[in-house]
């Protein structure tokens, strides 16, 4: 049944690109996501961590925007362009897997909270409550603290914090999802736990997980930027880390504009095309869960 | 920013669904009651968490904690031990432990080994500017959002409604250090033309004026923390008053208002906006712990003498008695919050206040 | 004496994927103190011309045609006008009551509004009011500080129904009262409306998809199919001795209790209801049904005269009626 | 539940056989501190090839006691037997179970995943079962849901079906497990009138070729005149009468079923009763009927001498046999008066 | 009316905030500095020289064995009119010798007292063992009769105001985390100072201290990087005050680590016990380029050891064949020589060719210098066939790592140095290594070597200056030779401050001296500034946005009103045709 299956998947691609197609905006976000992901994926192909490094800066310092250095230069001589291009991959590495992390867990403990009844349900929900309400960057930035700020406990610090929401999220969709009849159906027909937790819960709650995983990785960027400006990260070059390098070296009060702005722009257009995607996913993808549940 | 965007549904959605029921008026003051209560004890179990779980997670540090307390300084041996013996140390994890909670119960957060104060001093010194900063800022953020959501709701689609929407998620993106900087480079240093006429350090200037003076001296002190503040926070509350509004006016009633006869905006101001307000005002209490997040990065920037700055500087030394207290007293505090708005939520919305 | 009159009423709404013909020509009137039922499965476009009467219908939608209220051209009013007509003149009792009162706030207070609205009561006598409105469809007075969700679906059924008579209008729009209620509070409900009505002259326009209810409640009755009158005429006829197919097809579809006929036999019409956005040329009906002929994918069919007061736009209706052969209708 | 039992159609006391059985079945929730006794006592019995109807007001108990007769709700007491053997609760029990009754809800488009084409939810059941064949089965059961050719509805999606094809899709669904039993939960209701018919037809179709036995829940009378042999009116949570359809719907004995006649559109009296709906958190004593009973509060049930047991005496649970009963004390006394 | 009008006022920008207005308890380096302006020591620093010259104290006298002294305090009043007396400073020793909690700030000061006594105005202090760093005693005098009454030091704050002082300035008001205020001290013994307030601001970030000061909000600040030195230039109205400073910055080296009992502790590389190799990773070091680099030329590439050539006295620094030059070649032929082959990779090992030169450089997070500072030498080493890689930690691990358990194979560090150089000399000596026990007794690489004992040992009893700066130099020297510690350089002390407001100040030492930096109130005692015009002083911080400010707030409600009143017409015109 495999061709009945493909047709059916090519279908339902085809239909959600043709509604995707119309959120213009979301679509503009979709390629500014996706050429920024590109250029960090073929980076390495071009240039190495050495842009990086004081040692082989060889422009000038600081020195303005110019056909040599379209983005101009930093306190050591370094090229702007490259520091970013080669710090956008820290920087959407942490975001993607600090999403990754906070959306696995909130995956798993939403659905479990939604689709356990009894104790286990509601403790899983008392526990994702009370991790909701923990103020999340101070608690990124404590965990950071405590237990050093590699780009590993960055990634869980984000993740840490951040599932709860996801976890609110699926659980909702779920418990919306499994009140649906055919749940019941599906129960009626023999199906067990994991048959409607995979056949039906999951392909469900999916969409809006991609929604909120885009989301997520938007925000991810945003905290590492945050923890890295405020010096409890100690990650190689990222965007966050430019920026506290740009304030450190008072880029801001010499006047270096370029320094300052680049990396900000470029967490702001990636941050920006993140949540303008995931919104047009969430406006293509709700209306159809929505109608699913009318 | 932590959350998807619009996610503000509280657990009401459910328990309205559950509607239908036909008993008579109920002695609504009892369930009101319990519930307060059930929310209490969930509110009071959380902040046991919090107790505990700050306990582990700060016993997880590495080394000798006196020795990290010492920062590399001199210390005599007798000065380690004494501190180490003030410090309750020497005693086993489980006495450490019961110790340490019923500190906590007094309301004993320990002492600053950085201001060689009790923490909850400091803190109290402190919490005034914060709360003065958040407060307003969440004050200008809440009209703001609400206002400008319920504009762009109302009219989905229109031009106001895309500008707005696309300036609020283009402030949502941006990182608020990064906002605070250019906003302080711009109307604090000066850039060019624009003179730098907004102060942006501190709460006051060293010689404020008093009376009215004085007032205004704080208040121009505090225009661009705030402004940084609000920026980054109030496109949450625009887009999910917009999109609850998008919600309620699908709903039938709205129609039914419109057949009998009200104008446009008596339709919004008695019947859209009301009912779109229920979960935008949770959602104000919820992300309490968002504003914090935002004004310890603000307060950094502009040097504003609050719980933000204090609790920053406690992960910079690191003064680890100071960082867990303040780490607590808002994570408590923004528990309280939460529990607070579940309560309102629940005197506001009758579905769930009888449910 | 005509109360209401539509003259060719058509409503188009805009979607993304195109535009959906809801309402086709739509031609009709009501005398003042009748009852007119409106049937139709779903998707017929009974809510849209229903709320078309009082431009209620979404932005997005566009109305054609005439509508004539008291003689006064509904289309042509000012927005100040249209809304003092609203409910003092017209009211309307929603489908699904559950959804249309305001869930949070409390019942005496949303019956009071138009009333208020409209200018018609001080608040004080407005409470009395609510307090009689509330007496007059068998609620309690206490009610009134009551919020929707403590009542069960009839008690929000007879709510709308106390607000719809607020400010005594002339004419009340039913649609489908009584649908997703159990039958004994249906039964109820329909009493209810059956006797104010006819206690305080008022027109009545109910929409239902229910013939055999209509049949009970209203002195005529119209039959939509795709947005069309397929049939109009005096309720009893209509549901008794239906001459359009589909409306012979509705009247099947409920049987009557004890008839032998229909014992172990249920009768239904094949086919799919149509798309409006993909209407079948020619008679809409045709693909469904059971009678059709060669020319009806291509033949335009109209309301004739079927009989006395009555109209079908069927085929075979206007080859058994001469007269019109000339073309013409109402 | 072991296979053998599928095959066995035991006879009950009367000599009649029947395949699924409920027993003196109670079911309660806790509804907000209360106890709602959704179900309260009910004998029910379906046979082989038998249609029967369950009708009553909303709020009654009639999805509880379908619900607990497939298994999705367990039983306070009593017990639900099918072919002579009482189901187990055990996971693997129950999904053998599965296979024999089969479910149909009221609303087509929520029973069907939005998300599964046609073919992936009539497949689903072969698969949780891991039938062999599953293409032929799946189109097969289109096929006899009425759904020809089926390979042109294997790609579509619910939303692009119309009302009447969905219900044939869940119909469809059940028919590939080949189910013994059909339980269908108000399968017309939320269908447009001119589909009604084609979907009970089917019904009835099912029946007579695959000898199909159903239970179907309702509140409509109609629909049991449609296609039903026997009939239970069910109130508060017990069936207050049952019988051939014919005679039960022609000449109700009991009140409440006669209230519920009267109130068709067609019927020349009416009698509507008044009240609240009941409230299975809050039974009545004695009859409980009467607090909303028209005979007892015409004073015809006081001419009789029963108002007092009406109001004080509860009433046998009726049991499940074929011939026409009422559970009325006025009933009873105007029968043996008779 | 300004209240600021026609007075002095210097504002002086700090990027720390105070941690304790009570000298017993404070450690930030804001709250030493504010207190030297506010108490008298024993001794200050002079002007010119640096030597330790009378303060409170008017003149001393040292018994021959050099354990007791006697100081004579001079007759002066505290602010409140009370005088100075020789018991004063008893207390104040006294209280530190006794109480757990007055230890806290200067604890190790007295460790050497066996006793203090007063006795009129003389104070006599007995030392347990010969110590010449005597007068360069770093506690502040307190007053006896306001401070006696404090029961719970620990907890007290010291934030009574105005304060009681003998120094130039009395303390009038701290708002914490934001600003002191000091007014001029009238009955200072030196006379008043020129001015009438001091202010210490604070700042959370350089920066904005940095643009506070180009915007004119503070006059004056010190303790710069160069980033923020850079910032300040080109600005017409600011004097970059780039002088020698009292750092110097050099890497620790693991050279066999040990604990006081003389057991090996931590896990450093075999290679570094070998004095050859940190000789040839000396070599290795361009200093030069790493001034130039990463102090933006900044500072001084450093021939000498840890003591910086500010302290002219104590400077030591190698010239001819001692000297070490940065010589690549030189460096490659001592590790040949002494066996460390070179592997296929380039990466040499030890000669029984069991591991790889491959060291761990240990540096803190967050301190972008210092990771533009390992990366250099990372570069300089792997051109002498030694791997280089960074590790870094947070300031609680790395005092932990590098001081106590010895898991590092070169680490940076730094010091500030007093006038007197003891207590940086004392960070090599034996004792200072960890105890068994794993305490911490505040070492600097772990070094202990006899030659340094002794010579540390003489100079304690060497009470004749220029004797004594000759033994601290050959401590320098073993320092140098021996390579427990590589100088790399002294990063330059780094100030500003506006000439326009600013109109005298004489740094300490007098020629090209430090400002802000200085251990000594000499800078802010003699500082003069413009009196300000209408309130300038006030802080334009407040006083000059004031006008700007109303004026945008009455713009600004003036734009909003409008708004409003267009939006509401608007409404109401449309009202009635709007659906
Ligand atoms: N707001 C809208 N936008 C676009 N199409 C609409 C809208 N409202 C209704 N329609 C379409 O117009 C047609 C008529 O709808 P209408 O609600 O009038 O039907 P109805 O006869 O009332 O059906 P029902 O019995 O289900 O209430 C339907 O095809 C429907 O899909
Ligand atoms: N899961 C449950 N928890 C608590 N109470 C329940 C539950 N399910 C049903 N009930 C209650 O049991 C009673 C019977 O409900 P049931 O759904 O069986 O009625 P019904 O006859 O099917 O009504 P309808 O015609 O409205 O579908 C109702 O009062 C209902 O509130
Ligand atoms: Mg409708
Ligand atoms: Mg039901
Ligand atoms: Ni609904």
């Amino acid at each position: 049944m495999t061709s009945v299956a493909w047709a059916r998947r090519r279908l339902a691609a085809g239909r959600f690109w043709e509604s995707f197609r119309r959120e213009r905006a979301g679509l503009t976000g979709l390629v500014i996501l996706l050429a920024a992901v590109a250029a960090a994926l073929v980076a390495p192909l071009f240039i190495d961590e050495s842009v990086t490094s004081v040692v082989s800066g060889t422009g000038a310092k600081f020195a303005p925007p110019s056909l040599d250095e379209p983005f101009g230069t930093d306190e050591s001589g370094r090229s702007i362009l490259l520091m970013v291009w080669w710090g956008s991959r820290t920087s959407l590495l942490i975001g993607f897997l600090a999403a990754l992390v906070s959306i696995v867990i909130g995956m798993v403990v939403g659905i479990a909270a939604g689709h356990l009844r009894g104790w286990a349900g509601a403790v899983l929900m008392r526990i994702t409550d009370w991790f909701l309400v923990l103020p999340s960057l101070v608690t990124a930035m404590v965990l950071a603290a405590i237990l050093g700020g590699s780009t590993f406990t960055i990634i869980m610090a984000i993740g840490v914090t951040t599932w709860p929401a996801t976890a609110r999220l699926i659980r909702a969709q779920t418990l919306s999802v499994e009140a649906r009849p055919y749940i019941e159906r599906s129960r009626a027909l023999g199906g067990g736990h994991w048959h409607i937790t995979t056949r039906h819960v999951l392909p469900n709650v999916a969409p809006l997980l991609l929604a909120s995983t885009t989301l997520e990785v938007a925000s991810a960027i945003v905290t590492e930027s945050t923890l890295a400006f405020l010096g409890v990260s100690s990650n190689k070059t990222s965007w966050g880390t430019m920026l506290r390098a740009s304030y450190d070296y008072g880029a801001a009060t010499q006047g270096a504009w370029w320094y300052i702005l680049v990396p900000g722009l470029c967490i702001l257009a990636v941050v920006m095309a993140f949540t303008l995607c995931g919104r047009a996913l969430e406006a293509v993808l709700n209306p159809q869960l929505r109608r699913a549940g009318a | 920013m932590t959350t998807p965007l619009e996610s503000a549904e509280p657990a009401v959605a459910q328990a309205a669904g559950s509607s239908g029921s036909t008993g008579e008026d109920r002695p609504a003051g009892r369930g009101t009651l319990r519930y307060v209560a059930s929310k209490a004890g969930g509110a009071v179990l959380s902040i046991a968490m919090v107790i505990v779980g700050t306990f582990f997670v700060f016993r997880l540090l590495p080394g000798d904690p006196v020795r990290n307390l010492a920062q590399g300084r001199r210390m005599t041996p007798e000065q380690l031990d004494l501190e180490r013996r003030r410090l309750g140390l020497d005693k086993p994890m489980l006495e450490q432990f019961f110790d340490f909670v019923g500190q906590t119960l007094r309301f004993d957060l320990g002492t600053s080994y950085e201001y060689k104060r009790p923490v909850l001093d400091l803190i109290g010194e402190r919490i005034g500017a914060t709360l003065l900063l958040t407060g307003t800022g969440l004050v200008i953020a809440v009209s703001l959002g609400i206002w400008q959501g319920t504009r762009a709701g109302w009219r989905h689609g229109s031009r106001f409604d895309r500008v707005s929407t696309g300036v609020s998620l283009l402030l949502w993106s941006v990182p608020t250090f990064w906002l605070g900087l250019l906003l302080m480079m711009t109307f604090g240093v000066g850039i060019g033309p624009i003179p730098g006429i907004l102060p942006f350090r501190g709460i006051e200037s060293v010689d404020a004026p008093d009376g009215f003076g004085y007032l205004l001296d704080v208040a121009a002190h505090m225009a661009l923390p705030c402004l940084t503040l609000v920026a980054v926070v109030y496109a949450q509350y625009l887009l999910v008053m917009r999109s609850s509004l998008l919600e309620e006016v699908s709903q039938d009633y709205v129609n039914v208002a419109r057949a009998k006869g009200l104008r446009d905006d008596e339709v919004r101001r008695r019947h859209a906006v009301p009912n779109a307000l229920l979960p935008t005002v949770t959602l104000v209490f919820m992300r309490i712990g968002f504003i914090v997040g935002g004004a310890v990065t603000v307060e950094y920037i502009f040097t504003w003498p609050g719980l933000g700055q204090l609790f920053y500087e406690a992960i910079k030394v690191p003064d680890f008695t100071l960082m867990q207290g303040t780490f607590m007293l808002i994570t408590m505090s923004v528990i309280i919050m939460n529990t607070l708005a579940d309560v309102v939520y629940h005197v506001l919305d009758p579905r769930v206040r009888s449910a | 004496m005509t109360f209401l009159e539509l003259d060719d009423v058509s409503v188009t709404y805009r979607i993304a994927a195109g535009e959906v013909p809801a309402v086709r020509g739509v031609s009709l009137s009501l005398d003042a103190g009748a009852a007119l039922g409106v049937a139709g499965e779903s998707g017929s476009g009974k809510s849209t011309l229903a709320m078309a009467l009082l431009r209620l219908l979404p932005r997005g939608a566009r109305l054609g045609g005439r509508i004539l209220l008291d003689g006064e051209d509904v289309l042509a009013m000012k927005w100040g006008r249209l809304r003092a007509v609203r409910w003092a003149e017209a009211s309307i009792v929603f489908q699904g009551a559950q959804h249309g009162l305001n869930p949070v706030r409390r019942i005496g207070d949303q019956i009071a509004e138009p009333l208020l609205v409209h200018g018609l009561a001080r608040p004080e006598a407005a409470r009395g009011r609510v307090a009689e409105l509330l007496e007059q469809v068998g609620l309690p007075t206490w009610r009134a500080r009551s919020y929707p969700h403590e009542l069960s679906g009839g008690q929000r059924q007879r709510v709308m129904i106390a607000m719809a008579l607020a400010c005594s209008p002339r004419l009340i729009i039913a649609d489908e009262p009584t649908t997703a209620l159990d039958v004994m509070v249906q039964a109820q409900v329909l009493t209810l409306i059956k006797q104010l009505v006819a206690e305080n002259g008022i027109s009545l326009i109910m929409i239902s998809h229910d013939l055999s209810v209509l049949a009970d409640v209203c002195d005529q009755l119209a039959v939509m199919y795709a947005g069309r009158l397929v049939e109009h005429g005096p309720a009893g006829e209509v549901f008794h001795e239906a001459r359009h197919p589909y409306s012979q097809a509705l009247a099947a579809a409920f049987p009557t209790v004890g008839d032998p006929a229909s014992r172990l036999a249920p009768r239904g019409l094949g086919g799919d209801p149509p798309d409006p956005m993909r209407l079948p040329s020619g008679c809409s009906f045709h693909p469904r049904c059971p009678v059709a002929r060669e020319e009806c994918p291509t033949l335009d069919v109209e309301l004739w005269p079927a009989g006395a007061g009555r109209r079908a736009a069927c085929v075979h209706v206007r080859e058994q009626s001469p007269a019109a052969t000339k073309g013409e209708t109402s | 539940m072991t296979e053998t039992q599928a095959s066995a159609e035991p006879v009950t006391a009367d000599g009649r056989s029947t395949l699924l059985e409920a027993r003196d079945l109670h079911v309660e929730f806790a509804a907000r501190g209360r106890r709602a006794r959704a179900v309260d006592g009910v004998n029910l019995a379906v046979g082989p090839g038998e249609i029967v109807a369950l009708v009553g007001e909303s709020g009654c108990g009639k999805t509880t006691l379908a619900r607990t007769l497939l298994g999705l709700e367990r039983p306070t007491s009593g017990s639900v037997r099918y072919g002579g053997t009482e189901l187990s609760y055990r996971s693997r029990a129950l999904k053998a179970y599965r296979r024999e009754v089969q479910l149909v809800l009221q609303d087509p488009m929520g029973s069907l995943n939005p998300r599964q084409t046609v073919y992936e939810a009539v497949a689903e059941g072969p698969r949780i079962h891991g039938l062999p064949d599953e293409r032929e089965i799946v189109a097969s059961a289109l096929a006899r849901a009425g759904l020809r050719p089926p390979e042109r509805f294997f790609l579509r999606y619910p939303h692009e079906l119309s009302g009447g094809q969905r219900q044939r899709v869940v119909i469809a669904g059940a028919l590939a497990l080949d189910p013994k039993v059909l339980i269908a939960d108000e399968p017309v209701a939320s269908l447009d009138a001119s589909v009604r018919g084609e979907i009970l037809a089917l019904l009835l179709r099912l029946r007579d070729d695959l000898g199909l036995s159903a239970l179907v829940v309702t509140h409509d009378l109609g629909l049991a005149w449609n296609i039903a042999d026997r009939v239970a009116v069910m109130y508060l949570g017990r069936i207050v009468e049952s019988g051939p359809v014919e005679q039960v719907l022609t000449a109700p004995r009991h009140p409440y079923t006669q209230a519920l006649l009267s109130v068709l559109p067609e019927s020349p009296e009416r009698v509507v009763l008044t009240g609240e709906p009941p409230d299975p958190t809050r039974i009545p004593g004695g009859c409980r009927f009467h607090a909303r009973c028209q005979v007892l509060a015409s004073g015809r049930a006081a001419e009789a001498g029963v108002d007092g047991r009406c109001r004080s005496e509860p009433l046998a649970v009726l049991p499940a046999v074929p011939a026409a009963q009422a559970a009325c004390h006025y009933a009873q006394v105007a029968e043996a008066d008779a | 009316q300004e209240p600021g009008a026609g007075k002095k006022v210097l504002r002086v920008g700090a990027t720390q905030a105070v941690d304790s207005m009570n000298p017993f308890l404070a450690v930030r380096i804001v709250s030493t500095q504010v207190h030297r302006w506010m108490y008298g020591f024993l001794t200050v620093p002079d002007s010119k020289t640096l030597q330790p010259s009378p303060d409170l104290a008017e003149s001393w006298t040292a018994s021959d064995d050099g354990l007791t002294w006697t100081f004579k305090i001079r007759q002066t009043n505290w602010s409140d009119g009370k005088p100075v007396t020789a018991e004063d400073a008893a207390w104040t020793f006294n209280k530190i010798m006794t109480d757990d909690a007055a230890k806290t700030a200067n604890g190790p000061a007295v460790e050497n007292f066996e006793s203090v006594t007063a006795n009129g105005q003389d104070l006599v202090i007995k030392l347990k063992a010969p110590q010449a760093s005597m007068l360069d005693n770093p506690i502040p005098i307190m007053p006896k009769h306001a401070w006696e009454g404090v029961t719970d030091l620990a907890n007290f704050d010291g934030d009574k105001y105005p304060s009681v002082s003998s120094g130039p300035y009395i303390a009038t008001e701290h708002k914490k985390d934001q600003y002191i205020k000091l007014k001029a001290n009238p009955s200072y013994w030196r006379g008043a100072p020129k001015i009438d307030e001091l202010q210490v601001i604070f700042y959370d970030n350089p920066q904005a201290a940095i643009a506070g000061l180009k915007k004119g909000d503070i006059d004056l600040i010190g303790r710069l990087n160069p980033p923020e030195f850079e910032a300040m230039k080109g600005d017409p109205n600011i004097e970059q005050w780039d002088t020698q400073g009292r750092r110097a910055a050099y890497l620790q080296i693991n050279h066999g680590a040990t604990t006081t009992d003389n057991k090996p502790v931590g896990d450093g590389h075999p290679a570094l016990k070998d004095v050859k190799v940190r000789q040839a990773l000396h070599h290795a070091i361009d200093k030069q380029k790493l001034v130039d680099e990463v102090w933006g030329g900044l500072a001084r590439p450093a021939d000498g050891s840890i003591v910086p050539p500010m302290f002219k006295d104590f400077f030591w620094e190698a010239t001819g064949d001692t000297k070490v030059t940065h010589d690549v070649a030189k460096a490659n032929q001592i590790l040949d020589d002494a066996g460390y082959k070179k592997g296929s990779d380039g990466v040499r090992t030890m000669p029984d060719g069991k591991r790889k030169l491959e060291f761990r450089f240990t540096i803190h997070t967050d301190t972008p210098i210092e990771d533009k500072l390992a990366e250099y030498l990372a570069g300089f080493f792997k051109e002498i066939g030694i791997t280089l890689t960074t590790v870094k930690l947070d300031s609680s691990k790395f005092s932990d790592e590098t001081g106590v358990a010895a898991t590092f194979d070169i680490a940076i560090s730094g010091w500030s140095v007093n006038p007197d150089p003891e207590e940086i000399l004392a960070t090599h000596l034996c004792s200072r290594r960890p105890t068994p026990a794993g305490e911490g007794g505040g070492t600097e690489s772990f070094y202990c070597d006899p030659t340094f004992e002794k010579l540390y040992q003489e100079q304690l009893k060497e009470l004749d200056r220029t004797k004594r700066a000759g033994i601290i130099k050959q401590m320098l020297e073993r320092l140098y030779t021996d390579a427990p510690v590589i100088a790399i350089y002294y990063p330059n002390n780094l100030e500003g401050y506006r000439k326009d407001r600013v109109t005298a100040i004489t740094p300490i030492p007098e020629e090209k001296g430090l400002l802000y930096g200085g251990s000594s109130y000499w800078p802010f005692y003699t500082v003069d500034v413009a009196a300000s015009s209408t309130g300038g002083s006030g802080g334009t911080d407040g006083g000059g946005s004031n006008t700007g400010l109303i004026a945008g707030v009455v713009g600004g409600v003036v734009v909003l009103g409008l708004a409003a009143f267009l939006l509401t017409r608007r409404r109401r015109s449309a009202a009635d045709d709007r659906e």
